[in-house]
């Protein structure tokens, strides 16, 4: 039989992520590398009690649709879902903006372990790569280093970091073929390309889906071997989400205008 | 002294540039330090790096006019560039860690006289740790850009920081909107005033005892 | 009995392929094990995996006929094929290390009672450690591929290796040129032997009593 | 300045390597992944008391020549010129061919550290990673284990391993740019691609050099940062060695014939 891990529908693809399950979530920066139809799907299901793994805590979609993201959703969807017991993330809240899981975190409600950007990183890689632990300088004398090991490595104090599995990776690419090779687009390949193949299941939501052939072996990112479900985003979609409808929430319209500040100055310049 | 005028972040992201040497890697984190990268010195070639997994793209786009998919670790969109690459989240911060990042521009709520960072919490509020330990304990050379006292007039160059740390000894360079100081084996060095400030009214406004470098004198902001 | 005759090379690894399933990716050490890329049953797909960093490309060329930048781990020049992928050696020994690969066949010196490999060095001289000790330890599925008995009619599959070790409890399927035998917690169990052969007389070469499988029967060849 | 990493000469590149050096040496399977004009260079110098690091103990020229590699060296000419004090390596010597290095360890001239070829890739990554130790399975209870720690992590025992670091990094590529950016052609990434960047000095030696800007991004394998110099192989050169037009000694003769062993049987089909 020709491998085809392409599968038909969203709900199709979560359909047996279960309550009180791992769930890797992929995007940084931007719902430009968030699975947000899968999201989505997941929320719909509403399974109760995950663990999440994740660069951010999420912002909601109302920032994304301002700036004309087509697809919004980030992993906020779950959190303001209420579907999150904890949340391993390196970036839980933001400056900008109030979110979800920083209500629940002071609420009580959820669980937090938060650890720096590139330790994440390589615990999600260490579970990908048969790694079993690892000791890097991050985060010595800090907080971070509360209840670790250290060893001092070269004159420098080490703490020892554990890699992190989880049962379900939900990423984002932007094609893939039936043997769930992937390539990315631009700046978008993030924890995306590292979850890939760290969970027992990997789902990637994809723009397209080309024939087998089709993606030049030379800018595969992410080998087949990793992958378990591919899903295709609707050409055609309306809004993924209703939100992009209603009317944006004044704590928004605050955040955005902090986040357009950091363009203050630009000097007009052509690309 | 309240009156006085201080550097505008435009000002501070340009002295800060000037750091910046041929062939620097350099990684910019939001806010002030992400606005240095429109003043590249005249004829100097640098490679911008951003932690979500790209290198060499060009300056911030205007709002509006970027592709969405190609964004720094703040959102914002760039100019693609000639020998741009793009890469994943794992060699991203290999890179930071490893060693590879020449200059990191970061900013910060406290720095101590041993060059210890503080720029992800405050007591009150938890933020986000993301890249700032890995740049903190890796960047090659690091510099911070942030207001030299905060809105309540409570110094921010202190004997010992009193909000969460970052990095323990990490700091090379603090660039303020009075000041650029330099961190060294034997204290905070004060190499250069903002105009119109002296190196005494800057000390008046630091906690710990600054050495006034021979060399001291007014910023060069062109 | 030393004129029995025992299954050739091609023969093995026509039987080893057997035991690939639809969408399997498959690593084969050198020997024995590679010639298995030419026998994939009809109407399954597998993917191959090579430790020097490619995935999914298809059978070994005729001498000389291949891009000599596209070979196996065994430098012989592979045809390429839709959907393979390329990728550097940290990713690919990740890929073996860490449990990606569904089967790996290799070949061995020694296999023990246990599952307990030796297939890197003799006692004599040290080869080549290369990613046996990877794949031993990373292979969802482990199968040996190897003659049954040394040219000196010593037995390779022994209560305890006296070889250097590869990795402890590693083997699931041991394929020689006269049996088929499976590592089960119970220990070895006879599946099939080569035709022409009984189980009595696989058992008169090797050194762990077997369990003769209730199922035994001559292996199928076609 | 513009960034410029082209250097004029092979021996320029490599002139700063010196005596006690600890160099890394890209090569995988075959010639195709060697910096093969680079080790020839570095030969003419004549350093001394070299550490390598490597996957391969190396085969030499020979082998190559006759299969048609038009630049042949690999790292055996290291081992032949009597430059080596420490070989850290995977595969120190082959079943087909006797090496020069297999022959100097057995006469005690060289010092032999034998490591999986996981473990060897995954602490050179380390070393550009930032990351001091970790602790993989692979190892456990055989002489790989000898005067290790180790760790029971999901009740299986890890091995504590070291980054290991060098002074320079030789590698292979197919096409570079001024800024150091790297891509390599089909399955010849091998370590060379891990390598670049886990020195202090990384020195890729290329197919061709190419304009920046004409690399696609989304192509780049080794981004520039990673790489200090770059050196064009000639186009049009003649046999790099003088091997190929010697005879073939026979001890090559019959490793070829093993070699070729290796297809018997191959049953003819096209591409």
């Amino acid at each position: 039989m020709p491998i085809n891990k392409i599968v038909g529908s969203f709900d199709e693809a979560v359909a047996d992520i279960f309550d009180g399950a791992t769930v890797m979530v992929g995007g940084f920066a931007t719902a430009a590398s968030c699975p947000s139809l899968l999201l989505e799907a997941l929320a719909r299901k509403g399974v109760k009690n995950l663990t999440t793994i994740s660069n951010i805590g999420g912002f909601g979609p109302d920032i994304w649709a301002i700036q004309g993201y087509k697809f919004t959703e980030d992993i906020d969807i779950l959190m303001r879902s209420g579907l999150v017991k904890k949340a391993v993330v390196s970036a839980p809240s933001s400056i900008m903006l109030e979110n979800s899981l920083e209500r629940q975190i002071r609420a009580g409600e959820v669980e937090v372990e938060k650890v720096p950007l590139g330790t994440l990183t390589e615990r999600i890689r260490s579970a990908k790569a048969g790694v079993g632990a690892f000791y890097v300088p991050v985060g010595a004398g800090t907080m971070v280093q509360e209840g670790k090991e250290t060893r001092i490595i070269d004159g420098r104090v080490h703490l020892l970091e554990y890699a992190i599995k989880a049962d379900f990776a939900l990423i984002k690419a932007h094609k893939a073929d039936r043997w769930g090779n992937l390539v990315y687009r631009k700046a978008t390949r993030t924890v995306n390309e590292t979850m890939a193949g760290a969970a027992k299941v990997t789902i990637a939501e994809v723009d397209e889906i080309v024939e087998l052939g089709e993606l030049d072996p030379e800018t595969i990112v992410t080998p087949g071997v990793y992958v378990d479900r591919v899903i295709n985003r609707p050409r055609n979609a309306a809004k993924s989400n209703a939100q992009g409808e209603k009317e944006i929430d004044s704590r928004f319209t605050e955040s955005h205008q902090k986040f357009m500040e950091t363009w203050k100055g630009r000097p007009k310049k052509a690309g | 002294m309240a009156e006085k005028e201080k550097l505008d972040r435009q000002t501070m992201a340009l002295r800060v540039a000037k750091e910046f040497q041929d062939g620097d890697v350099v990684n910019l984190g939001l806010g002030i330090p992400v606005l240095a990268s429109n003043f590249v010195p005249a004829g100097r070639e640098v490679m911008f790096h951003t932690e979500n997994g790209a290198l060499g793209f060009g300056e911030i786009t205007l709002p509006g006019e970027g592709d969405l998919d190609l964004t720094n670790a703040s959102g914002q969109t760039v100019h693609p560039q000639p020998g741009m690459s793009f890469f994943g989240q794992a060699e991203s911060l290999a890179m930071m860690r490893g060693g590879h990042i020449d200059v990191s521009v970061v900013g910060a709520f406290q720095v101590s006289e041993k060059g210890d960072l503080a720029n992800w919490a405050t007591p009150e509020k938890q933020l986000t740790i993301g890249g700032a330990m890995d740049l903190a304990e890796g960047a090659k050379r690091l510099i911070v850009a942030m207001n030299h006292i905060t809105k309540e007039s409570h110094c921010r160059v202190v004997k010992e920081c009193t909000y969460p740390l970052t990095a323990l000894e990490c700091v090379d360079l603090i660039v303020t909107d009075i000041a650029v100081i330099e961190v060294t084996n034997q204290g905070l060095v004060l190499k250069e005033v903002a105009p119109g400030w002296s190196p005494e009214e800057v000390q008046s406004l630091t906690e710990p005892v600054l050495t006034i470098d021979t060399n001291c004198q007014e910023m060069t902001l062109m």
